[in-house]
């Protein structure tokens, strides 16, 4: 590769990305790592409703220090406050607004994503006996939309977005749309269709760096 | 801002399709969102699939959505009771078509449907004749009959407080069959006695979490506490 | 027959013989009609928790007419009261309870019950197309114990205890125990056991008002 | 007079018999009954079914039980975490089953076993290798696979309050699991921060009714609010 005209995004600026596209009324859950940053970047003239999968909606900000609840966490186990309209539930509830498609999006990382929209997010071998796999298969088989967020390629430059997942399987034809800090990208019945690049990337490179066929529907 | 607070009934009633299945919530006339139905009346839809406990007694409400000529089919676990005159009348001259389920799976079936399930098992009718034409498995050596989710487009709620992110909670045996109407439609209507400022609802005592509610009208029609 | 030198029991009566043998502890199920009767005969140093299809756990009596709460109703649609200690829930939840085994006993009428244990409380006749079922279903179905209360036999003298029930069936196998206004009944996997008869009425006498064969089994 | 309350750990344990399977309410830290697994810890049962969210962290609780050789099998969804060193040395040792399930499929075999049902079909994990062997149906166009009850001889619970006829609260996210697995098992133990007099617990806000609650011991630990 020759020397980069084009900048990817940071984890912060990713999750930005996201949060722009989240309008004002959606419920919806964030996975872990990067997607958990997402809560934060939307701006706070929109109210969106964030669901945490140990029965929780209207799940706020972390707390002031001082005002820890020790009883008050997320699904990452983090302490987390509560906003007003918010509301608990049990694991059994919470997980019906999951599986019952009530949720409008859910934003998780993940391994791959196949051009078919299979996922693979939870377990790194097919040899690895004791993966933990939490609510990702709920979330990914569930939800209205899930949008995937997550580098474009590994760090050892493997592609991420790729014809067939070789990881196990979270959820097959789930995803909706990939952001990585190269592109947006959606799943679509013909493929992975580009929407957007970082400024400099030609989809030349980022097919370079994709193992799937990339289809261009940049808007110029 | 979300608000799901509606000001007129046919605000409430807008996009209620002919050939809508409609989940009422209530069991006998306690927590059911009489108004609601009113407002159902009024706004014209027809052709439709009712999913109640009961099937209407009387002449007003359910029972004049049916003598009106509006309502193709009844699913409920008790068509025939004290008052049910309209349906009798309608059933006798082959007018209306009558699903009975029993009572628990009614609610379970809604229930499935609210929660992703398209179809459980249950030891409830097997070897009765409301198990006819169901497929039968047996687990651990009992017989279980299989039932399928039964989702509605629809659901009419009647809630004791409700705030404008559609969060709601009843009022003593009214609760019954609302919460569960209220998972299992993909448009939940709410009719409250009180309307709270949003934060006012303990979180730790909301039954329906307002991600279930698309719209809430107030329609306060006698605490007898206040 | 000749002239009787022993006396039937009266509605009140039989629920007085049932709620002799509900012990302390027990959740409990009433359905309409005797069974109904059966919660004012339980002697008030017992606590005994009804529970109701409606929602209802530690239901109380008929209210004061003074006090009654318009949106508190049993499943046979009559103002009730809760007791301290009593919960409200939705129905699904209530038929959780109710199917998931959680009750020790459901007192239903019937009007048949066969030999087996199989009940027919709900239709009157297969030409019938609009019967209510209601809850009787899961609730026979459901329970750990079932008994029935009702007349011996019908209006017309034919007997309700039969080989096999002639009107559509509630539940197969269900029923545990028979409380009639002429004896006391178990239902055993050898078939009719009679625990109990009202005094002065012989076992002959009761077998020729029943259709399926009695196996004497009382104290003395 | 009902009272389920009880003053001794030893009269909370009474009767959990080696081969038992387990369930434990809480997710990570929070909603756990820590006091009541010390509880079975020094009780003795063994050759055990657990039954978690989690598969313990550190040394304590239930890695505490699984590393003295008490447990056989684990089935849990989120086995390998931060600090769930004990586990890992066991499963890699051979020591443990495990069996991952979906959280959600979880929390409604559960809550199935308390309903009831003794299997349901839902669209998690199809496709996927814990799907592997499981029947799979379809239903207006989709595969479903089919998930059985998970039923508990002894479920293990953390209450925020509770009264002597066993009805319990739980206090924000500490609910989680805890009235899932209460209506799931036959001997339902309760440990619970404070002991309210019966009647005091407002009917409208009671999560788990007593029905489901054997044994209550009050084990207060740290209300930051009292």
């Amino acid at each position: 590769m020759t020397e980069k005209d084009w900048q990817p995004l940071s984890r912060g600026q990713m999750a930005a990305r996201v949060a722009r596209d989240i309008p004002e009324g959606w419920y919806v859950n964030l996975g872990i790592g990067i997607p958990t940053l997402i809560a934060d970047q939307v701006s706070g003239d929109r109210e969106v409703i964030f669901q945490s999968e140990n029965g929780i909606l209207g799940m706020g900000r972390a707390p002031n220090p001082q005002h820890v609840d020790p009883w008050l966490i997320n699904a990452g186990k983090q302490h987390v406050t509560l906003q007003p309209g918010g509301a608990y539930f049990h694991h059994a509830d919470s997980f019906a607004i999951i599986r019952g498609g009530h949720l409008d999006l859910c934003v998780l990382g993940a391994f791959e994503v196949a051009e078919n929209g299979d996922i693979a997010n939870w377990a790194t071998s097919e040899a690895d006996s004791a993966p933990a796999v939490g609510g990702a298969m709920d979330l990914a088989a569930g939800v209205r939309r899930l949008w995937v967020v997550m580098e474009h390629v590994t760090k050892e430059g493997k592609p991420r977005l790729v014809k067939r997942c070789s990881y196990p399987l979270t959820a097959l034809k789930a995803v909706h749309r990939i952001y990585t800090n190269l592109a947006v990208i959606d799943v679509a019945v013909e493929g992975f269709r580009v929407k957007e690049t970082v400024p400099g990337l030609s989809l030349e490179s980022l097919q370079n760096m994709t193992e799937a066929t990339l289809i261009d529907d940049r808007a110029n | 801002m979300i608000n799901k607070i509606v000001k007129t009934m046919a605000e409430a009633m807008e996009g209620i399709k002919d050939g809508s299945t409609v989940l009422i919530g209530g069991f006998g006339a306690v927590g059911q969102p009489a108004l609601l139905i009113e407002g159902l009346i009024e706004q014209g839809a027809s052709d439709l699939t009712i999913v109640a406990n009961n099937a209407g007694t009387g002449r007003a409400g359910l029972a004049r959505l049916m003598e009106l000529g509006r309502v193709k089919k009844i699913i409920c676990s008790f068509p025939r009771s004290a008052g049910s005159v309209v349906f009798e009348e309608l059933f006798k001259a082959g007018k209306i078509e009558l699903e009975i389920v029993p009572q628990g799976t009614l609610a379970e079936r809604m229930r499935a449907a609210g929660a992703g399930i398209p179809a459980f098992y249950t030891a409830t009718a097997v070897g009765t004749k409301l198990a006819a034409g169901k497929p039968v498995q047996e687990f651990d050596g009992r017989s279980y009959v299989m039932e399928r989710a039964l989702p509605g487009d629809v659901a009419l709620v009647e809630a004791w407080r409700a705030d404008r992110w559609g969060n709601l909670t009843y009022r003593s045996s009214g609760r019954n069959f609302n919460p569960v109407v209220a998972t299992a439609a993909k448009l939940t209507i709410a009719q409250s006695q009180h309307i709270e400022e949003l934060g006012e609802l303990d979180p730790e005592i909301v039954v329906t979490p307002g991600i279930y509610v698309k719209r809430v009208i107030h329609l306060p029609y006698g605490d007898p506490k206040s």
